[in-house]
């Protein structure tokens, strides 16, 4: 379904350097794939390339990204629009500032209906309620009326969810999608990426520094470094049986990481 | 996309040019204390109405005075009231919106409200108004827009220092015992002088249109008291077939002077407008 | 509901004291309305009659409550210098001046919000470095001198109109709006500039926002973006500086009326106040005032109308 | 380049001289500023047009005749009112709502006879009724006030049969006479409200500060107006009126400067008389250092009035010496002009002999709307500057220079134009009697009292005419004030637009004006 090819991204204004160098990517449908490293390994940066959501005036993009058997890289603005919220969602990490402040939370979600079918507003806002209530938002009729700021960081964070759902895409990019929540808000929110992969059957590219969050969620993970990816397999694996340096040092953090917090 | 944006700073034009414009025009008032290529009161019936060129550079008026002698005078005389009416506006404002702001409270509530009320009226309408009132002449003008301009530092400045008051080095001040004086203007005004600053910017640029409108109405400068740019725009204007430099050197000078300090005013506004020393000091503290 | 009373309570307590202050200054300052109608004619026994006429005589507090109980029944009493009614005085006066405020503010809207996108829209292009260029230079410009720019290229070299040349809204429609065009533009184009600039600025800090990185992702195209997210956001602080311009379009047109020989409120204010004509000038000021007042009003509602973050504080 | 200028002077002071006798017989040497201009001269009356005249100041004081103050009020409303008798262009009292006065030999009862066929605007005819319903409501018989200043002098108005009115004053003045143009309106009317007179033009209508429109008044008993009407536009910035002459919204302005004139180029009729005023730099006599006759002497040698009439006017206007202007001719004492010639030298030794040899320091208090006189002050300060004198120019607005100046007489010099609200002598010269209410001047000479009492009494005209002239020399001689000029009075017309004629008083008959080709209207 989705297939990233030997994908190179070179930002050429002030400091030229390779953000993303050589990278090759394998997504089934239905498929879960972790994509992690620190920050500034260019992790952000792909999942950006393969949402088309990179400027292209700053960044240079070499390389294939296939996805359902078409170059999205070779795609113009209107046809990508057309794969942007339909067949690809993307969640982002600060559910605070993503989504807009002034618009009421069920035309947000709508809006992605909105932009590519066409239908009358009650049954939009049908599709809104009913994938909000998959989402697990609570009280969807008070909910699709109030604006972010009424609700929490988790509730946030669900609403970009159903917006990003809510047209049943083939593909979520979740991008840190919990970083920003505290522990128990994580893992409200990762069940729902769970159940969504398991019950709708939508594919996740889960972009995280933090492998255990992505353990929890992702059968395959890959791990980049520096803009190339340094491992890739299955996570169990990975976690058992680390080849590169980097890979250790990350399963090492996040194990002192959890001894702090216990 | 945050990450991704371009994150080179551009040098700041804004702030260089309008320096730039600035200290020429101040160059010129300060040469004008000491030297004008003629004297500007000097009247000659043999030099009336003289076109630009030759001895005089900006041509003469009906009067036969040298017009660039008086741009240079006049200039002055529009700044040295914007200075005093800003220098008026900012240190009363400064201190009624750092107290207002520091202490907080109904006083704080009571001054704003009446501030609210003031600074609602254009300045320009109420100091229109007040002039036909006081009479005109320029020590009247100075008192009247430094009054006027108190309010807008007063609420600059009240803001500021709510915001700072917040600030953990002013809690910890507290703590070890400083006197809020001291830590209101020791500790704290230093910290808001970029706004300050910008505000002062923003002062002079109102100053100069104020003057400048209440001198073209004629209840600003007298005529004879001193030259004033506004004035000489007004008295010009009668002669703009036969002698159109007169009106277009007065009118240009004011543009220039507000132009050199809106500039001023837009460059130190616009840093922390976009990265809030607010975010930097919290990570320090932190 | 508490916030209007309290609203209301300021807006009439703030009349209150601008009504009380220029009454008091009226007290002040030299020179007597009779001395002015009496010019150089004047004699003790006839200052005394015509004191005792217009009821000059009586102390100041009585004048005042007197005054403010005719104003408050609608009658502003009549003007010294021109034996009318105020009402009768100011009503062709006032439409006047506020046909060239709101002809003025609706130029503003046109040029600076078409401007301000289009220039956010290719923000660091070379177009928009041009243009901002130019924009801070227009602000720079007093749009007194404008208008005497404008009178003479416009009026007097390409006789577009003809200066001084003002005609009554009953005599001439389309021309009444002809000769407003230019005093309208004299003080629009300043103002629009500051719009411009703020709106830009505003939009291009608005679409760095993380919201507009997520609505993009939902498949909006740019123009959908600025249109569906961005420009609302960026009405924010757009919509308070509107109210002020609009107010301060109303200063200038005062300027702007002299420059344009234009027989409105501004004048008549500056030559009541002159002729020491305290019935119209009161009128005029709580009329000022009240406008001011209202606009601030209601940029303050539409501000809470458009950004529910203050709405539901 | 010295010699040259005085030189220059000398040629100016040669034409002024001629320009002033030429004034004399009332014609104006009518100058044509373009020799293509010039052939329209000639051109014959055309009846009917539009005129629409261009006027600085409002008639805000008040519209009603007897109450008017303003010399901008009285120029418009001088073609709507006609009293029993009206002023012609040399200054004589002709007839008019009246067709004869006569004076008894104690200068005491006046006796008129009413014109026949005289029509009020409203159509009614004038009575005698009317007439003695203005004359007291003038004289405030029946209120205790008059409503013009020295009509309180009547003492009663009777009317013996219903074509005479006999008009019986408190004491003898064959000078009374030029009061009677005070304006005929009909019986019991408020002329605010509605305005009717009997002059040449009819009031239509006014809007406050943009308009003053007259009509041709068809019954009128006189040679009737040529226009059907005309608008008189407000527009109260001196700058802006010359371009409304220039952009042709209106046909005629008076009272222009000569640089205005310069800037109208050379499509214009512009005609040249004098304003009928003086202008000086008044003076303060009470108070310090100019209750010093010599200081005021040395302020007299120190000016330079050519220099001033060469910056204001191109040297126009006709330097005067005295309060009185050169128009009227039966007064004039054109000698009192030269006086006090230009010395620097002089003035300073006189100030050294008053005890200022290092000069002083003066306010001149100046009406801020009145450009000419303003732009004056600004000359003299220069000028004053060479005897070491400096000048603090204050500008003040019309009301406060009303309350301030002239009837507070809180100031210390001042520049205004003194006219004379009706053609007396009386009207220029009883301000400085030490008594007066209207002496802002604070002048106090016992001589000049006494000749004045003298020759307000006398019921000899040329005896009464003599003792006019030796009070004028009195203040010449005194230096009363630094007397400058009567003001040169520029009228432009517009292309077509011919037959304006000067009168010794500040109006406007706009009834003699006329287009040459009605394409003009």
């Amino acid at each position: 379904m989705l297939d990233v090819k030997n994908l190179t991204v070179t930002f050429n204004d002030d400091h030229p350097a390779e953000a993303v160098r050589g990278i090759n990517l394998h997504m089934e449908d239905g498929e879960t794939l972790g994509l992690v490293g620190e920050s500034g390994s260019g992790k952000t940066v792909t999942a950006m390339t393969i949402a088309g959501l990179l400027a292209n005036d700053s960044a240079e993009i070499n390389g294939e990204v296939i996805f359902d058997g078409r170059d999205l890289l070779h795609c113009s603005c209107s046809e990508m629009r057309l794969v942007q919220g339909k067949d690809i969602g993307v969640i982002f990490q600060e559910p605070m500032t993503s989504l807009d402040p002034l618009m009421r939370i069920g035309h947000q979600i709508e809006e992605t209906v909105r932009l590519h079918f066409k239908l009358k507003p009650e049954e939009r806002r049908s599709m809104a309620l009913e994938v909000m209530r998959l989402v697990g938002l609570p009280e969807p009729d008070l909910t699709y009326k109030k604006y972010p700021h009424q609700l929490s960081g988790g509730q946030r964070q669900r609403a970009m969810i159903a917006a990003a759902f809510i047209n049943h895409p083939k593909l979520l990019i979740l991008d840190e999608p919990t970083t920003a929540l505290d522990v128990t808000v994580q893992a409200q929110i990762l069940d729902v990426f769970r159940r969504l992969n398991e019950k709708c059957g939508v594919s996740l590219l889960f972009i995280s520094h933090d492998l255990r969050v992505v353990r929890r969620v992702c059968k395959k993970v890959a791990v980049m470094y520096n803009g190339e990816i340094v491992e890739y397999g299955d996570t169990e694996d990975i976690f058992t049986n680390p080849q590169h340096e980097y890979t250790k040092q990350l399963i090492a953090a996040v194990s002192a990481g959890r001894r702090t917090h216990v | 996309m945050k990450k991704l944006k371009n994150s080179h700073r551009a040098p700041n034009y804004n702030l260089i040019w309008g320096c730039v414009i600035t200290s020429i025009m101040v160059l010129m008032i300060v040469v004008s204390f000491f030297w004008t290529p003629f004297n500007p009161d000097a009247m000659s019936y043999a030099e009336k109405d003289l076109a630009p060129g030759g001895a005089h550079l900006l041509g003469t008026d009906n009067f036969g005075r040298d017009i660039f002698s008086r741009v240079m005078e006049g200039a002055g005389t529009t700044l040295s009231i914007a200075f005093c009416a800003v220098a008026i506006g900012a240190s009363f404002g400064t201190v009624i919106g750092g107290l207002t702001g520091y202490f907080g409270g109904a006083w704080d509530e009571f001054i704003m409200r009446i501030n609210d009320a003031v600074t609602a009226f254009p300045s320009i309408l109420l100091a229109l108004v007040i002039v036909t009132i006081t009479g005109s002449g320029r020590t009247n003008i100075i008192f009247i827009l430094g009054i006027l301009f108190i309010p807008s530092f007063a609420r600059v400045v009240r803001g500021e220092f709510a915001k700072q008051r917040q600030m953990d080095y002013v809690k910890n001040a507290k703590l070890m015992g400083v006197k809020p004086g001291r830590i209101m203007f020791v500790h704290i005004l230093p910290n808001i002088a970029p706004v300050l600053l910008s505000a002062v910017a923003i002062g002079f640029n109102n100053a100069v249109l104020a003057e400048a409108s209440m001198s073209y109405l004629g209840v600003g400068v007298s005529q004879t008291e001193a030259v004033s740019l506004g004035r000489m725009l007004l008295d010009s204007q009668a002669y703009w077939m036969t002698s159109p430099w007169q009106a277009l050197s007065a009118g240009c000078a004011i543009s220039i002077l507000i132009l050199g300090f809106a500039l001023i005013s837009e460059g130190l506004g616009t840093r922390p407008m976009w990265r809030p020393t607010t975010k930097r000091r919290r990570k320090q503290h932190a | 509901m508490r916030y209007i009373l309290k609203k209301i309570g300021i807006f009439v307590l703030t009349i209150f004291a601008i009504s009380i202050l220029v009454f008091l200054a009226f007290q002040i300052i030299p020179g007597d309305p009779t001395t002015r109608m009496l010019g150089t004619q004047a004699t003790p026994e006839k200052i005394a009659a015509l004191r005792a006429q217009l009821g000059l005589d009586r102390p100041v507090l009585v004048r005042y409550f007197d005054w403010l109980g005719n104003f408050l029944r609608g009658n502003y009493g009549e003007s010294y210098s021109y034996n009318m009614p105020v009402h009768e005085l100011l009503s062709g006066k006032l439409r006047i001046t506020a046909s060239l405020t709101l002809l003025s503010f609706l130029m503003v809207l046109l040029i600076s919000f078409p401007l301000g996108i289009l220039l956010a829209r290719f923000a660091h292009s070379w177009f928009d470095r041009v243009m901002m260029v130019l924009n801070q230079i227009v602000m720079s410009i007093p749009s007194f001198f404008t208008g005497i720019l404008f009178t003479y290229v416009f009026g007097l070299i390409l006789k577009f109109f003809t200066p001084t040349n003002f005609v009554e809204y009953a005599d001439d429609h389309a021309g009444f709006w002809a000769y407003l065009v230019f005093p309208a533009l004299s003080i629009a184009l300043p103002k629009a500039a500051m719009v411009i600039k703020l709106l830009r600025g505003s939009m291009v800090r608005e679409l760095s926002e993380d919201y507009v990185r997520t609505a993009y992702s939902r498949g909006n195209s740019r123009w959908q973006v600025l249109k569906g997210h961005v420009m609302r956001n960026a009405m924010v602080p757009v919509v308070t500086f509107l109210a002020v311009t609009l107010v301060d379009i109303i200063a200038g047109s005062i300027i702007i009326e002299q420059v344009f020989n234009i027989p409105g409120m501004g004048r008549l204010l500056m030559t009541s106040i002159n002729g020491r004509d305290l019935p119209v000038v009161q009128t005029i000021i709580m009329i000022i005032a009240l406008v001011v007042i209202t606009v601030n009003y209601i940029a303050d509602i539409s501000y809470k109308y458009i950004d529910p973050r203050i709405r539901f504080r | 380049m010295r010699k040259t200028r005085k030189i220059t002077a000398l040629l100016l002071a040669v034409l002024m001289l001629t320009a002033a006798l030429g004034g004399c017989t009332g014609g104006k040497s009518a100058e044509t500023a373009s020799p293509s201009a010039s052939a329209a001269v000639s051109a014959a009356p055309v009846q009917g047009g539009e005129l629409t005249v261009g006027i600085a100041q409002d008639l805000d004081d008040s519209i009603d005749p007897h109450k008017m103050v303003s010399a901008g009020t009285r120029e418009v409303l001088f073609n709507v009112f006609e009293g029993l008798l009206k002023p012609d262009t040399a200054g004589e009292m002709q007839p008019a709502v009246a067709s004869d006065c006569k004076i008894n030999d104690t200068g005491d009862v006046f006796t008129f006879t009413l014109r026949d066929g005289v029509k009020f605007h409203n159509g009614n005819p004038v009575t005698t009724k009317d007439v003695i319903y203005s004359l007291k409501r003038a004289a405030g018989l029946d209120t205790g006030t008059p409503l013009i200043n020295g009509f309180d002098e009547v003492k009663s108005v009777e009317a013996p049969d219903d074509k005479t009115v006999v008009v019986t004053l408190k004491k003898p003045d064959i000078e009374f006479k030029a009061m009677f143009t005070a304006a005929i309106i009909p019986d019991g009317n408020d002329p605010t409200k509605e305005t009717i007179g009997t002059g040449p033009f009819k009031f239509a209508s006014r809007s406050p500060q943009q308009n003053v429109v007259l009509e041709k008044f068809d019954g009128y008993w006189g040679t009737p107006a040529h226009v059907d009407k005309v608008t008189y536009k407000i527009i109260d910035n001196a700058e802006t009126l010359v371009m409304s002459l220039k952009s042709g919204s209106v046909n005629l302005v008076a009272h222009l400067t000569s640089a205005q004139v310069k800037e109208l180029g050379s499509d214009f009729t512009v005609v040249d008389g004098t304003m009928n005023l003086v202008q000086a730099l008044y003076l303060n006599n009470k108070v310090a250092p100019f209750d010093n006759v010599k200081v005021r002497q040395a302020l007299c040698y120190a000016i330079d009035r050519q220099n001033i009439m060469d910056m204001l006017s191109n040297g126009k206007g006709a330097a005067v010496g005295s309060s009185m202007y050169p128009n009227f001719k039966k007064y004039y004492r054109a000698d009192l002009a030269d006086v006090y010639k230009p010395d620097v030298e002089k003035a300073k030794s006189l100030l050294a002999e008053a005890g200022y040899p290092n000069g002083f320091t003066m306010d001149v208090t100046v009406p801020s709307n009145y450009q000419p006189h303003v732009d004056t002050a600004a000359v003299i300060a220069e000028q004053f500057k060479k005897i070491g004198v400096t000048v603090n120019i204050k500008n003040v607005d019309w009301g406060t220079w009303l309350s301030e100046v002239y009837s507070g007489r809180n100031y210390q010099s001042t520049v205004i134009g003194v006219d004379a609200a009706s053609l007396t002598a009386r009207a220029m010269l009883e301000r400085f009697v030490s008594t007066s209410t209207s002496n802002f001047t604070n002048f106090s000479d016992p001589e000049y009292d006494k000749l004045y009492a003298e020759a307000a009494a006398a019921t000899d005209e040329a005896k009464q005419v003599e003792l006019y002239k030796q009070l004028e020399e009195i203040l010449t001689k005194d230096a009363a004030n630094v007397y400058i000029q009567d003001m040169c009075d520029y009228v432009a017309m517009g292309q077509g637009v011919q037959g304006y004629e000067f009168y010794p008083l500040y109006v406007m008959d706009m009834s003699k004006v006329y287009f040459t080709n009605k394409t003009a209207a």
